[in-house]
């Protein structure tokens, strides 16, 4: 189940943010996400940003530490990947709106990608913090997409956030539905934004990992496994939620607020 | 389906269960909407993770490895959010209805004795003690496996708390009989067993062990035949009940710890197999296997192979 | 099949083998003609059935049961012909060339160093003592339990015999790195781990256990995990060599633990799921990995997953 | 892997001998066994003497204490069924000459039919005590075979052994084939018989067996394991083998001659 793979790339895609691929061939889609082991230190889960084909790839963004480390990794050097696990983005609204905040574009391109070549339309919006950190915004681009962006300094788009952008293109144009993801406080806006437009939201969440197998209650989320009955969930399943955008479990299981996003 | 009439319902000394079919510590434990959430699949009871008295994270991952299906290896390192925050994930569990027992960790009978309290206060219906985690320094086996550090530890939990106490007991072990008759003497309502068996994974082309805490607890019907010789060697030593644990993934699995002497089980891995829609299927396919059989209740069936004479 | 240039060869102690896939007791191990042919199929070394100081006919059958591929459950009760006849089937062995390590079994010191004494006249390599037979009464883990004893039995042996002693270490236990301790406190050449878990089957039409004797062990992949603890930390605790047993069906498999820290190992269970062939593609197969991952000879790889750095 | 069945039916076929039949699905050749667990007393090897279909059976000689209770076994009893193990016999023979001493018939009578099925001609050489103790008679007759008989009292056909039958026969006619299943004594007769016709020959035996996974050595027969490379074996596989006919191995591991047969 799991395999020890050579990193064949590494790619910058922002300054603070790395693509790592590597020869993997067991089937995945959009929305699935490996487990991900740096030997002598940590395990992760990280969304398949590449999905088709003997190459898969991940793109993590410095957060913390440990994703930080995760970048440092070269090609040549040695990674355990298990899974696929999750669900799956599914395939068929034909007029799509993707929101991506931060390294959500991770899970939302090759997702967009998917549908396109499937012969839907996409729409995206993407936020960052500044120009330079807007995630794949050439693969939207080179996929077809229409792509309107939104940075918090105004250096390119929307000045502002990003859920200003999807509100808008919510109000003016009718999508089958809308996939997220990025903080949460962003997903549980668009997903209010959607519902008065009566479109429906998908949103791929993150929680704490440990098993990936629905059995350690590390990644629970309300009645959920974020591993095995998400990652990607339907927005109505999200709202009613205590948790949802508000907590999330450390590594021991406590809860805790989310900060600022 | 047919109509179903074995009765399932079993006691456990004074415990009364709906079926045997018990969520085993440690699996979908951590959240009081899991716990709620494996007592509407169906458990007859749900065990919370070990909760010590202190927030602890666990061991970094990589914690599992699994081996096809008949088999898991873990290093979770008891990760629980201590014994101040735990008690609200039990009422939540409770405020839907769920039936929960209470599994605590400590390093010595003082400090089991005040979790076992403090757990008890939450409206547990019994109180499980980890004696046997196989991989955490200064916890579980490491306290576990001498019979007079067992008698003392359930003794003191014993006299600290009015809901039936069970010692779950470690296989890794030479006599795990004797483990039990010192559990039985320090006053426990019963036993459990058995806990993960002490492993080891290595990956060669790294030259390491996979789990980041190196050794592990295996699990899965990998352990389901140890198991089954531990309950079938402590039923004969102890008169009271024995729960079985290890490897149960149908119920036919159960049936044989059943005859082995246990009066219910506990299921952890499988859910990692099957989802927690494990225990409906158990709980219908046990009672299918009685019918047939010709057994009214499952307590017909608790020690039956005992009395075969060979 | 590309040249193989990783040299397979390794000492363990005084002993040199040409490859470390020695051929498990019990397997393949009653008559000189079975020892030959293992040895023939590329073994590299055969261990005799334990031999005791009488014939013993072992249980009734069944004295086996099957999980899948992933694990056999056996209790034989240690049938051999007794020392008087077995010195023969060792002699077919060694014309035929093999390198044959005798097994034995006994009820005190005294006795193993009788039996020892015998089967070194006999011309055998080495002498391996049976510690660890998890269902004989009044042998194997009754009289390999506990460190005292052990030590005892293995300085007894030494004393008696003049080839190297090999102590196998039981599973079942809370301490295998004290028993091994205690055997290089009386002087074994090597410890090997491990044998069988204790271990059970029921079924549950006919309510009894399906073997005769009712207990048994398990061996197999399943027991894979739970001999590389073993391995691991015995490896840390002792000076001596380790033999690795337990589940080995693969090359894979022997080299984790090599790496865990064994200089040889040995094979049984698959040899029913393999045939006999099993020893060549296990010897093809780690001399292919062993180049693939750039060791020039087995030693280099022994005990490696102990320097990774966590 | 183990089956426990509940007997259908029983059958006296001789005096001295049973058949027990049961619903056994797993597919089964003739020459094949099974491992047949009396619960509460021991586990025997016993050839199928019924190999087609759900129903399957075997043929139980009173020997010892042990097949006497074997055939003490009624119909609704439950027994624990594992196999069917080892080889069969080899269907391309066109001529065949089968030749059964005591229980022998239990494993020629079922490969004999496969064969007449198949197209062969078939001859039985069978042996007995007397008339009444000749094994599956009616079969051979019924599956056109010419049967031939020998009786140690003179009761019936030859007086004498069934290997001076198959001595005669084999200078008669030309078989491709023999295939044999009896003491073993009787079997190398017959081989050393066939061997001057340039007949090949097939042996069936039995060694005691605890395993039958090919494991344990209970069975083994020079280098060979009955269990898994027989119990079927070409003659001059055997003729060499200083134990045939002449000792086999008690549970112990212990040789021990053979008795007069
Ligand atoms: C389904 C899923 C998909 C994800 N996909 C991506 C992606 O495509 N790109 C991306 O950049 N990030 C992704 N993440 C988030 C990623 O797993 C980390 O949570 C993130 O990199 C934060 O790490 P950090 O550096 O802040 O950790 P630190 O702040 O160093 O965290 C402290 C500790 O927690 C551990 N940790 C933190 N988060 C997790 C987690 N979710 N699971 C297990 N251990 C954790 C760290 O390893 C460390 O031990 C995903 C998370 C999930 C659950
Ligand atoms: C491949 C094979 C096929 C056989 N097919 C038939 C058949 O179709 N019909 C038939 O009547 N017999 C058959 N036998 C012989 C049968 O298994 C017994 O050996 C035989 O019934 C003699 O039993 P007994 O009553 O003499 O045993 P006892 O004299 O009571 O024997 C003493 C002990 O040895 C055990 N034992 C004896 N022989 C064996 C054995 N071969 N393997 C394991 N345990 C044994 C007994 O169970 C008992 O424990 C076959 C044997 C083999 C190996
Ligand atoms: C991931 C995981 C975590 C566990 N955590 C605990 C625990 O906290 N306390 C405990 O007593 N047992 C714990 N166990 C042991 C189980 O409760 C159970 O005894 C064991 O897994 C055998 O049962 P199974 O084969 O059905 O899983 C854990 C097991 C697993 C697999
Ligand atoms: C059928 C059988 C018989 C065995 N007999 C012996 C024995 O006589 N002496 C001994 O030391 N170990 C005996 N063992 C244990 C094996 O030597 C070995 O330690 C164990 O089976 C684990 O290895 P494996 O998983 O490769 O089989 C026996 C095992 C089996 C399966
Ligand atoms: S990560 Fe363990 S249940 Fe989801
Ligand atoms: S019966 Fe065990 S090897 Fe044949």
């Amino acid at each position: 189940m799991r395999s020890i793979v050579r990193v064949t790339e590494r790619v910058v895609e922002t300054p603070s943010t790395v693509t790592l691929r590597f020869p993997f061939v067991a089937p995945a889609a959009p929305g699935q996400f490996v487990m991900i082991w740096i030997p002598g230190d940590d395990e992760l889960p990280m969304s398949l940003s590449y999905t088709v084909g003997g190459s898969k790839g991940v793109t993590v963004k410095a957060m913390g530490d440990t994703s930080r480390r995760v970048q440092s990794i070269r090609a040549g050097d040695a990674v355990g990947i298990r899974g696929p696990y999750g669900n799956r983005f599914d395939m068929a609204p034909r007029r799509i709106l993707v929101v991506g905040g931060g390294s959500g574009s991770a899970v939302l391109a090759p997702a967009a990608e998917a549908a396109v070549a499937d012969g839907a339309r996409v729409t995206a919006a993407l936020g960052a913090t500044q120009a330079p950190e807007l995630l794949f915004r050439g693969r939207f681009d080179a996929m077809g997409a229409q792509v309107e962006v939104a940075t918090d300094d105004g250096s390119e788009g929307t000045h502002g956030f990003v859920t200003t952008v999807a509100e808008r293109l919510l109000g003016t144009e009718p999508f089958d539905a809308v996939w997220t993801c990025g903080p949460e406080v962003m997903m549980q806006k668009v997903a209010v934004a959607a519902a008065s437009a009566k479109v429906p939201v998908y949103c791929s969440v993150e929680r704490h990992m440990k098993c990936a197998l629905g059995m350690c209650d590390a990644c629970a989320l309300g009645p959920y496994h974020v591993c095995v009955d998400g990652p990607v969930f339907p927005a109505e399943r999200l709202l009613p939620l205590a948790e949802f955008a508000h907590a999330h479990r450390d590594p021991s299981g406590r809860r805790v607020p989310f900060g600022g996003h | 389906m047919s109509s179903l009439v074995a009765d399932l319902a079993v006691r456990v000394g004074s415990l009364a269960l709906r079926n045997p079919f018990l969520l085993a510590s440690g699996i979908w434990g951590e959240s009081g909407d899991s716990l709620a959430g494996a007592w509407a699949a169906g458990a007859g009871g749900v065990i919370t993770k070990s909760i010590g008295s202190l927030p602890r994270a666990g061991y970094p991952n990589p914690t599992i490895e699994e081996y096809s299906t008949w088999g898991l290896l873990n290093a979770m390192g008891l990760p629980n959010p201590g014994m101040d925050e735990y008690p609200r994930e039990i009422s939540a569990a409770r405020s839907h209805g769920a039936l929960v027992i209470g599994s605590v960790f400590g390093s010595d009978a003082e400090e089991f004795a005040r979790l076992a309290r403090r757990i008890a206060e939450t409206g547990v219906v019994a109180v499980e003690l980890n004696l046997s985690c196989p991989h955490a320094e200064g916890y579980g086996t490491e306290v576990g496996s001498d019979p007079k550090d067992v008698e003392a530890i359930v003794r003191a939990v014993v006299g600290s708390v009015s809901v039936p106490v069970i010692a779950k007991i470690t296989p890794n072990t030479s006599d795990a009989p004797a483990l039990a008759v010192a559990a039985e003497n320090g006053g426990a309502a019963a036993v459990s067993a058995i806990n993960t068996l002490r492993a080891l994974a290595i990956d060669t082309t790294l030259h390491r062990p996979v789990l980041a805490h190196g050794l592990g607890g295996l699990s899965g019907p990998a352990i389901k035949p140890v198991g089954l010789a531990c309950v079938w060697q402590i039923y004969e030593r102890v008169r009271i009940p024995v729960i079985g644990v290890g490897g149960i993934s149908t119920a036919e699995d159960a049936l044989e710890y059943i005859m082995a002497g246990a009066r219910a089980v506990e299921v952890g891995t499988v859910i990692a197999h099957q989802g927690i829609g494990v225990f409906s299927r158990l709980v219908d396919g046990l009672s299918h296997r009685l019918d047939e059989l010709g057994y009214a209740s499952v307590s017909q069936a608790v020690g039956l192979a005992h009395g075969a004479g060979r």
